[in-house]
C-alpha cells in the first residue's frame, strides 16, 4: 500500500446505520473500501442450548422471539420440524391461515426493508411514507392475532385463531389500498433520479458469486438466481396457491429493492388467491406431548431468504438438539464479497441490501473473514 | 432433478466401503451416514459431481459418546441432502471442507466454538459468537454443560 | 442618536430580531417538512411548538460539554463561536428594515461570498480539529463539496449585481423596487443555480454529504456536545436566514414597501416563503454521493450558470 | 422529481400520526394485554402454572386461602394460560401501558373473597 496506508473505519456496535448491535470494521484507502472484519454476536442468547432445555410447547415461544420481524416464518418452520416428529397432521384451513399470515408478514417485513433503504439513502420522505401504509398490516396482525409484532398464532397441532368474515373484508380492503401504494413505490423508486444515482450500479454481486457463496433469498434472485423455497420445495399450502418467482438481472442495490417491492405485489396476489379457496374446517388438532425419537429438517422462505430449522427428537418430551440457520447468516459472505471495492458512502446501502437481522443471525455464529488480502473468496 | 434412490445409489457405489446407511424421511429430504475418513471425498463428490452446490448449514451435536457433524446440502432448491459423520469426543477432527464451498468457513466456526470439533485447515482463530476471553475448553452446547455452570463462567480479561 | 443605533443594532433589524427569526425559520422549517411526512412536527412547547427550538438550545446549553482528549482544545472552542458570529455579520448587510441595510456599501456582494467561504472553512476546521474518524471524514467532505458549488454561486450572485449595476445588495434591492421588477422574473435560471448552490452551503438533504447521518454519525458535528452543539444548531438556523434573506433580495425584490405594508413585513413574507422553498425541496429527494456532487456541479451547474451570465450580457435579463 | 404531487396532496391530508399522550389508539377487539384473573370462576387447578412458559404464575398456599401470585415482568402476554384454563377464568386485558419502574409493583395477587358469614 505505500504510504497511505489504509485506516480502519469502524462501523458499529452502535452505528444509526445498523438497527442492530454489528461490528463491521472496513479498512478504507481513500474513499474505497479495501477489507472488511466482521465481529458478530452481541445479541447471541444461546436460544440452542435453551431449546433443549424447554418442552416442545414452550419451545414455540422461544423459536418464536428469535427475531421480531420474521416470527412467522420461525414459528411455522419450528411447528413443522415438530409435528413431522410427533407424525401430526394438520388440517386444510389451518395451512391456509399459516399461508396467508405468512405472506402477510412478508409484506410487513419487505415494507419494513424498503422505507429503511430510502433512509439510508437520505431518502426520509419515502421512509415515513412506507412506514406509515405499513400501520394498516400491523393493524390487521392485531386484529386477527392480538400482537402487533409477535403473533401467536401458529401452535402445534394448527393456529390458535380462526379467520372471522369481517376480518376477511377488512383484509381485502387493507390488500386493495395497499397495492396501489406498492405500485406507488415501484414508480417511485424506479423514478426518482437522486435514489437511482445512490443505488443502481452499487453494490454488484455476480449470479456465479451468488450461487458459490450460498446466497439465499431476494439477494439471490435480484442476482438473477430463480430460487425460492416455496416453488422448489413448497411447504404448508405453497404448493396449492399458484404465484411466480421474482427475480431481476442487474444485481444491484437497485435490483434488491425492486425485487422486494414486486415480492409484495406478489404476495398480496397469493392472499387474495388463499382467501378465495379457504377449505373450511377445523383449525388444530391436539398433538401429543412426547415425540418418537427422528430427526427432521424443514426449510421455509423467511422475508430474507431460506430459513432452515434441524429438530432430532429423542423420544421424551424435550427436543434433544435444535439447530436454526437463519437466511442472514448465509447471506453475510455474499455481504462481505460485495462491500469490496466501494465507496464508503455506499456502505450502509449495501448493508441493507440483504436486509441484515441480526438477531436472527446471532442467535448462531459466524465468521471473520480472515484479515490479509482479498483472495480467500475465491480460494 | 435427480429422484432420491438415486442419490442414495450414486453415493453408495461412489464411496463403497465407507457408505454407512443412507434412508429418506419423506421426499426431498435424503439423510447418509458416511465413515469419518471420507467425509470430505463425499462432500466434495455431492457438491461438484452431484449438484447439491447449495450448503445450507452444518450442524453439530453431542452424542454423549461421540460428537456428529451434519452437512446439509441442497440441489437447486429441491433435494436436501444431509451428509452425517461421528467422530469420538477425544479426537474430535473433522476435515475442512471450506476449499470447496467458501461458505462452510461460517458454519464450522461455530460449531469448533459451541462443540469443540476441531476442523484441521480452518483458519482464523478469533471466537465470533461467544464473548471475548471465554475461557476455551468449555464447549457451550455440550450436554455435560448445564445452563448453571454457563452462568458462573468468568470470562478472562484482556 | 447613539441609541437609535444601539437599538437598530442590538434589538430590531439586529442580532435580538436575528435570533429570533432563526428560531422561528427552524420551527417553520420542521413543522412544514413534517407535515409534508404526513406528520406533525413539534407540538407541545408553546402554541404548537413554536418554542421546540428555543428549548432545544436552552436543554442543549444545559448538558455536559465534552471534549475529546485528541482534539485541539483551542480551535474546538473557537470554532462554534466563529459558526455563530460569521451569518449574524453578514446578515448585517441585508436590507430588512428599508431598502438598506444597516451597512451597506459598494462591494458587500463580494464581502458576502468571502463569508460563504470562510463558512465552510470553519467547517472543516470544526471536523479536522475534533480528531474523530467520522468528523474528518466530514470536514474533509464539506471541504470538497465547497470547491463544487463556491464558483456557481460567485457567477450567479453576479447576475443581479450586472443587471442592477452595483455590487451592493441595497444596490440591487433599490434598482429592483426603481424597476418594479423581481430578479426571479429577469433570471430565472439564476434563481435555480442560486436555490441548488444554497442548498449545498446549507448541506441540505440533496447535499447533506459532510453530516450523513447513516454514514458518518453525524459528520463534522460528531464529537461537539452541550454548549458548543448548541452554538453550531444556531448557527445553522442564522445560516438559513442570511440564505433565505439573500435568495429573497436578489431574486424576490428584497425589503420594498408595497402599498401600506411596511418594508420589514414584506421581507419577513419571503423570507419564510424561501425557507419553505428549501424545505419543501429537501423532502423530495435522496442523499448524493460526494463524487456525484462535485461531478454534478461542474458538469451541469456550473456551464448553466455561465449560460445566464452570457444571456444578461447579451441584454436579454436587464 | 417524481415525489412533487404526492407530497403535495400530502400537505392537504390530516397526518397520520397521533398525538399520543392527549389522543390514544384504542386496542383492537381481541388484543393479548396483560392477563386478569377472575376469581370466582378460578378452581385454584394449577393449569396455568404449569401452562405458563416463562412461569410467571405461582400458586401461593393452599384451599380457600391459596391466591394467585402474577408476576407481570415475567409475563410475555402469550395467552397460553386463558388458553389452558378449564373454567375460563383468565382474560387478556387490553391495557398495553405496563411500563413501570419498580418490579416490586410488577407482582399482582389474586385472592379469592372471604365467605360473607351468612353463607356459613
Amino acid at each position: 500500500m505505500g504510504y497511505a496506508s489504509t485506516i480502519k473505519v469502524p462501523f458499529g456496535p452502535q452505528h444509526p446505520a445498523l438497527k442492530e448491535p454489528e461490528h463491521f470494521l472496513f479498512e478504507v484507502d481513500g474513499d474505497t473500501v479495501v477489507n472488511v472484519t466482521l465481529r458478530i454476536g452481541y445479541v447471541h442468547r444461546g436460544l440452542e442450548k435453551g431449546f433443549e432445555l424447554e418442552t416442545y410447547n414452550h419451545g414455540l415461544y422461544l423459536a418464536e422471539r428469535v427475531c421480531g420481524i420474521c416470527n412467522i416464518a420461525h414459528t411455522v418452520s419450528y411447528t413443522q420440524v415438530v409435528e413431522e416428529l410427533m407424525g401430526v397432521q394438520i388440517p386444510p384451513r389451518a395451512r391456509y391461515i399459516r399461508t396467508i399470515v405468512a405472506e402477510l408478514e412478508r409484506l410487513q417485513s419487505h415494507s419494513l426493508w424498503v422505507g429503511i433503504v430510502a433512509h439510508e439513502a437520505g431518502f426520509d420522505t419515502l421512509f415515513m411514507y412506507v412506514w406509515r401504509d405499513r400501520e394498516a398490516i400491523m393493524n390487521l396482525f392485531e386484529e386477527l392475532t392480538g400482537g402487533r409484532v409477535l403473533h401467536a398464532i401458529n401452535t402445534l397441532g394448527g393456529v390458535r385463531r380462526d379467520i372471522t368474515p369481517e376480518w376477511e373484508t377488512k383484509l381485502r380492503k387493507g390488500m386493495d389500498s395497499f397495492e396501489e401504494r406498492t405500485k406507488d413505490y415501484l414508480r417511485i423508486v424506479n423514478s426518482e433520479r437522486t435514489f437511482l444515482k445512490r443505488t443502481s450500479g452499487v453494490g454488484l454481486l455476480s449470479p456465479q458469486d451468488a450461487v458459490k457463496l450460498c446466497a439465499v433469498g431476494p439477494t439471490l434472485r435480484a442476482s438473477g438466481v430463480k430460487e425460492d423455497v416455496r416453488a422448489d420445495d413448497p411447504y404448508i399450502a405453497y404448493d396449492e396457491i399458484p404465484f411466480n418467482v421474482v427475480t431481476s438481472e442487474s444485481g444491484d442495490a437497485l435490483a434488491r429493492t425492486v425485487v422486494r417491492v414486486e415480492e409484495m405485489m406478489e404476495s398480496i396476489g397469493m392472499i387474495r388467491y388463499a382467501l378465495d379457496h379457504m377449505p373450511s374446517g377445523t383449525i388444530k388438532v391436539r398433538p401429543p406431548k412426547i415425540a418418537p425419537p427422528g430427526e427432521v429438517l424443514s426449510r421455509a422462505e423467511a422475508p430474507r431468504g431460506e430459513l432452515i430449522h434441524f429438530g432430532r427428537s429423542n423420544g421424551s418430551a424435550k427436543p434433544e438438539r435444535y439447530k436454526i440457520r437463519s437466511p442472514t447468516l448465509a447471506n453475510i459472505p455474499a455481504l462481505c464479497k460485495t462491500l469490496i471495492g466501494v465507496h464508503v458512502a455506499d456502505i450502509p446501502i449495501i448493508l441493507a441490501g440483504i436486509d441484515p437481522c441480526f438477531s436472527c443471525m446471532d442467535r448462531m455464529a459466524i465468521v471473520d473473514r480472515r484479515t490479509g488480502e482479498k483472495r480467500e473468496i475465491e480460494k | 432433478m435427480i429422484s432420491m434412490s438415486e442419490v442414495i445409489e450414486k453415493l453408495q457405489n461412489h464411496l463403497k466401503s465407507d457408505f454407512g446407511e443412507g434412508r429418506f424421511a419423506r421426499d426431498r429430504r435424503i439423510f447418509v451416514r458416511v465413515g469419518a475418513g471420507s467425509i470430505k471425498e463425499a462432500f466434495r463428490y455431492a457438491v461438484q459431481e452431484m449438484g447439491f452446490d447449495h450448503l445450507g448449514t452444518i450442524t453439530g451435536a453431542d452424542l454423549g459418546a461421540d460428537l456428529e457433524v451434519v452437512y446439509h446440502l441442497v440441489e437447486r432448491g429441491r433435494n436436501v441432502l444431509s451428509l452425517s459423520t461421528r467422530v469420538p469426543k477425544e479426537k474430535a477432527v473433522v476435515p475442512d471442507v471450506s476449499d470447496i464451498v467458501p461458505s462452510a468457513a461460517i458454519y464450522e466456526r461455530e460449531v469448533r466454538e459451541l462443540l469443540g470439533i476441531n476442523f484441521e485447515g480452518l483458519q482464523g482463530a478469533s471466537l465470533l459468537l461467544l464473548p471475548d476471553g471465554w475461557p476455551d475448553g468449555t464447549y457451550p452446547l455440550r450436554k455435560d454443560q448445564s445452563f448453571g455452570m454457563l452462568k458462573e463462567i468468568k470470562l478472562k480479561k484482556g | 442618536m447613539i441609541v437609535y443605533d444601539l437599538f437598530f443594532l442590538l434589538v430590531f433589524p439586529g442580532i435580538l430580531f436575528l435570533l429570533c427569526l432563526a428560531f422561528f425559520t427552524e420551527w417553520v422549517d420542521r413543522k412544514f417538512f413534517a407535515r409534508i411526512q404526513n406528520r406533525y412536527g413539534p407540538l407541545y412547547t408553546g402554541p404548537s411548538g413554536i418554542l421546540q427550538p428555543l428549548a432545544d438550545f436552552v436543554k442543549l446549553l444545559s448538558k455536559e460539554d465534552i471534549v475529546p482528549r485528541a482534539a485541539d482544545r483551542a480551535l474546538f472552542t473557537l470554532v462554534p463561536i466563529f459558526y455563530v458570529t460569521l451569518p449574524l455579520t453578514a446578515l448585517f448587510i441585508m436590507p430588512i428594515m428599508g431598502e438598506t441595510g444597516l451597512i451597506a456599501f459598494e462591494g458587500d456582494l463580494i464581502f458576502l461570498l468571502f463569508v460563504f467561504g470562510l463558512m465552510t472553512i470553519i467547517i472543516f476546521l470544526a471536523g479536522w480539529s475534533s480528531m474523530s474518524r467520522f468528523s474528518i471524514i466530514g470536514g474533509v467532505r464539506s471541504a470538497l463539496q465547497m470547491l463544487s458549488f463556491e464558483i456557481p454561486l460567485g457567477i450567479v450572485l453576479i447576475g443581479p449585481a450586472i443587471a442592477a449595476k452595483s455590487l451592493s445588495i441595497s444596490g440591487i434591492v433599490q434598482w429592483q423596487s426603481a424597476n418594479a421588477a423581481w430578479g426571479l422574473w429577469l433570471q430565472p435560471i439564476g434563481f435555480v443555480v442560486l436555490l441548488t448552490c444554497l442548498l449545498a452551503e446549507l448541506e441540505l438533504i440533496p447535499f447533506d454529504i459532510p453530516e450523513a447521518d447513516t454514514e458518518i454519525v453525524a459528520g463534522w458535528r460528531t464529537e461537539f456536545s452541550g454548549r458548543k452543539l448548541a452554538m453550531f444548531r444556531l448557527g445553522r438556523d442564522l445560516e438559513v436566514v442570511l440564505c433565505a434573506a439573500l435568495a429573497a433580495s436578489l431574486f424576490l425584490g428584497g425589503a420594498q414597501p408595497l402599498w401600506l405594508i411596511p418594508p420589514a413585513v414584506v421581507f419577513l413574507v419571503k423570507t419564510i416563503a424561501v425557507v419553505l422553498l428549501f424545505s419543501f425541496i429537501r423532502s423530495l429527494f435522496a442523499r448524493f454521493r460526494i463524487d456525484q456532487v462535485i461531478a454534478g456541479m461542474w458538469k451541469y451547474v456550473l456551464p448553466i450558470a455561465i449560460v445566464q451570465i452570457v444571456l444578461i450580457e447579451l441584454g436579454v435579463g436587464v | 422529481m417524481s415525489l412533487v404531487k404526492e407530497a403535495l396532496q400530502q400537505l392537504r391530508k390530516k397526518p397520520a400520526t397521533k398525538k399520543y399522550p392527549k389522543e390514544k389508539a384504542s386496542p383492537a377487539k381481541g388484543f393479548r394485554g396483560i392477563p386478569v384473573w377472575d376469581m370466582d370462576k378460578c378452581l385454584l387447578c394449577v393449569l396455568c402454572q404449569n401452562a405458563c412458559p416463562p412461569a410467571a404464575i405461582k400458586l401461593v398456599g393452599k384451599g380457600r386461602e391459596a391466591e394467585i401470585s402474577f408476576s407481570m415482568d415475567r409475563c410475555m402476554f402469550c395467552a397460553e394460560c386463558a388458553e389452558a384454563c378449564p373454567k375460563g377464568a383468565i382474560t387478556m386485558s387490553e391495557k398495553f401501558e405496563l411500563a413501570g419502574t419498580d418490579r416490586g409493583e410488577m407482582v399482582f395477587i389474586f385472592k379469592k373473597k372471604p365467605i360473607a358469614q351468612e353463607q356459613k
